[in-house]
């Protein structure tokens, strides 16, 4: 490596130690992902933090508590493989009902979806509360209002999500790339190939919520479509 | 309805713990063979649903699907659920009327192309929202079997709020800076102004200064003419005036003057009173 | 990492190694300190759950997050060491107080000026509270001292202070006659306005700081050059 030389003239070993730890004890201190821009804050500009995380994640690799990247931001999380031993302690999560999940996919794969376009996919109408589920768990957000008659809100998934499914983007949905070659993920047949997005800024053919009507006060009546 | 031999498939279908068995239900209604479907509609998520699961009775990839045979199965399903007068929702019926004109459409010649989409586009138009659904449902479940936060993994379990500590960022304009200064400049002038000594003739001064000049007159003199030199400055006029005035009465009360005025607001006139002479003003 | 190799070649092989991970994941999950019976329901009987907690605890010495004894119980704690370095900085945006801009502008007119002589001017005599802002901010600091009886420490502006206030140099500052053409100022003053001066050296009538004072004693120890 060609910056070997520059880093052992740095302030030395010491202090790559020193970085090491800074970072290993804000991203222990924290339960959920921190990301790099936050990270940076507590090391001095110009610190190599890919380097860092590398090493970090290296010396925690095979331990009972892993260096994950998720949800766009860094997190230590009790290894995959303990969880039988794990598992008694906790409380089972809230199981989501079959309806509730297959809506789940269709907003991560889809994003951003409409209500009406969940239903055009599932081929059935969205039971009052399905929707409330999935936005209560903050797994699902409104994202705006999709440019179209009747201005539908559109739904997409939250850094939430990705936490809770260990995703670090939405792209490293399972299956996504098989799906978008069948083109399964597109509204109807013919359609150009989409992908699912859910950067916060809203896309072109969406436009803001707005104020709050009476429609969607409660996230449970929202169809507009 | 529940395809027979498939107990956890599409019958706990609604609401109930989904998520584990969501791959043996798929492959168990796959594995399920053409066995006479019917019993019940309602372990089906809507006619989508249902047609997906006849079509797995084809036991043949999805994308080579007879579209025929599986619009004749549907259509025998709801004949067979009717017969035995059960509830059907509206959207199977619906859908049951749209396939029978899909069937006709499929069976009959092609019609002239501006009447709308043929058949075959018709039938690929439905295979695939199928293929899509069926994907979604593989997506579902590959979603819940992945390992969840909180389920499979942990995070901190006691997390330590990070310290915070703000720092003030003083913010000012340069235009609060000048007004600030002009403001209490401005004050600063206010305060300063120093009210200049009034000059005030005092009796005494008036009247050492009477005495002196009217000790010189014996005529009859008016008082003004008498003090005319030190009226000249208009702002010492009213107190030399009045100083003056009540000197010459103090020194007509001693008999040392003579005082006369013809009537109100008349000039008066004074004059040194010979030691012999009484008074006549 | 070294602590990496030290658990590999732990000699109880694969058994020892996986009762660590184990401990490891149990108590970083755990809301509360857990204590040796609630790890022992974990792992199999007999387990020798002292010498794994001696070994995990080793492990981490040194590190940015250390194995701690709390509570009765074992938890995970980020190193005491790096509490500076964990604090987060937060920079609220506040306005400075009448007194406060009212010092700050006859400071930047009659530089270098004593407190006194900046007490004359205002009237009102100075609350301590007030040029400490001041040097907090950055915008002032001490020159040096007064060549009068008493020694009176002189203030001027900074730098920052021409950069915060957009200004080049600081004979930009208005002049009366353009206060007075800009409305701020009714008349004149008497006494004209001698140019303000903010060049770091000394001028005749002002020597070093020299030894710390009673007066400066807390923010005194900026350079005076």
């Amino acid at each position: 490596m060609a910056e070997r030389g520059t880093i052992a003239s740095l302030p030395g070993a010491a202090g790559l130690r020193e970085h090491l730890r800074i970072v290993e004890a804000v991203i222990f201190a924290s339960a959920v992902p921190v990301d790099t821009s936050a990270l940076a804050t507590h090391l001095p500009a110009g610190t190599d933090l890919t380097r860092l995380i590398g090493e970090l994640q290296s010396a925690y690799a095979g331990r009972g508590v892993n260096l994950v990247a998720v949800a766009g931001g860094w997190a230590f999380r009790t290894a995959e493989d303990l969880a039988p031993q794990l598992r008694r302690e906790q409380s089972e999560p809230r199981k989501l009902s079959r309806a509730a999940l297959e809506t789940l996919a269709i907003i991560a794969y889809h994003q951003p979806a409409t209500r009406a376009e969940i239903e055009e996919i599932r081929g059935v109408a969205t039971a009052k509360g399905t929707l409330d589920v999935l936005l209560e768990s903050g797994w699902v957000r409104m994202r705006g209002r999709r440019k179209s008659p009747g201005r539908p809100i559109t739904y997409g998934t939250t850094a939430a999500f990705l936490d809770h499914f260990g995703l670090e983007r939405i792209g490293d949905l399972p299956g996504l790339e098989e799906l978008k070659g069948a083109g399964l993920l597109d509204t109807l047949p013919q359609a150009a190939l989409a992908a699912p997005r859910d950067e916060p800024d809203l896309f072109d053919d969406e436009e803001p919520l707005g104020a709050l009507g009476e429609e969607e006060a409660a996230p449970a009546d929202e169809d507009v479509s | 309805m529940t395809a027979t031999g498939d107990p956890d498939g599409a019958a706990d279908g609604l609401l109930a713990g989904w998520e584990a068995p969501v791959r043996d239900g798929l492959a168990a209604r796959e594995g399920d063979g053409a066995e006479a479907l019917i019993v019940d509609v309602d372990g089906f998520e809507g006619p989508l649903d249902l047609l997906l699961a006849l079509a797995r009775t084809q036991k043949v990839d999805l994308a080579r699907i007879s579209i025929l045979a599986l619009v004749e199965q549907y259509l025998a399903f709801i004949g067979e659920a009717r017969r035995l007068r059960l509830e059907l929702a509206a959207d199977y019926l619906v859908m049951a009327a749209w396939l029978t004109y899909l069937k006709s459409r499929l069976l009959l010649p092609p019609p002239p192309p501006e009447d709308g989409p043929s058949g075959e586009e018709l039938a690929d138009a439905l295979a695939f929202r199928l293929r899509r659904l069926e994907a979604m449902r593989g997506a579902a479940a590959r979603l819940a079997g992945l390992a969840r936060l909180g389920r499979d993994v942990f995070p901190r379990g006691a997390p330590e709020p990070l310290a915070t500590t703000t720092r003030p960022l003083w913010q000012a304009s340069l235009y609060d800076l000048v007004a600030a200064y002009a403001s209490q400049r401005q004050r600063h002038a206010v305060t300063t102004i120093r009210v200049s000594r009034r000059a005030v003739w005092s009796l005494v001064d008036a009247r050492a200064i009477l005495e002196r000049l009217v000790g010189k007159v014996a005529a009859w003199t008016e008082l003004d003419v008498l003090m005319a030199s030190y009226l000249a400055d208009p702002s010492e006029r009213t107190t030399v005036r009045a100083s003056t005035f009540t000197a010459s009465l103090e020194l007509a009360k001693e008999g040392l003057v003579d005082i006369a005025q013809t009537a109100a607001f008349a000039p008066i006139f004074v004059r040194a009173r010979a030691a012999a002479e009484p008074a006549d003003g």
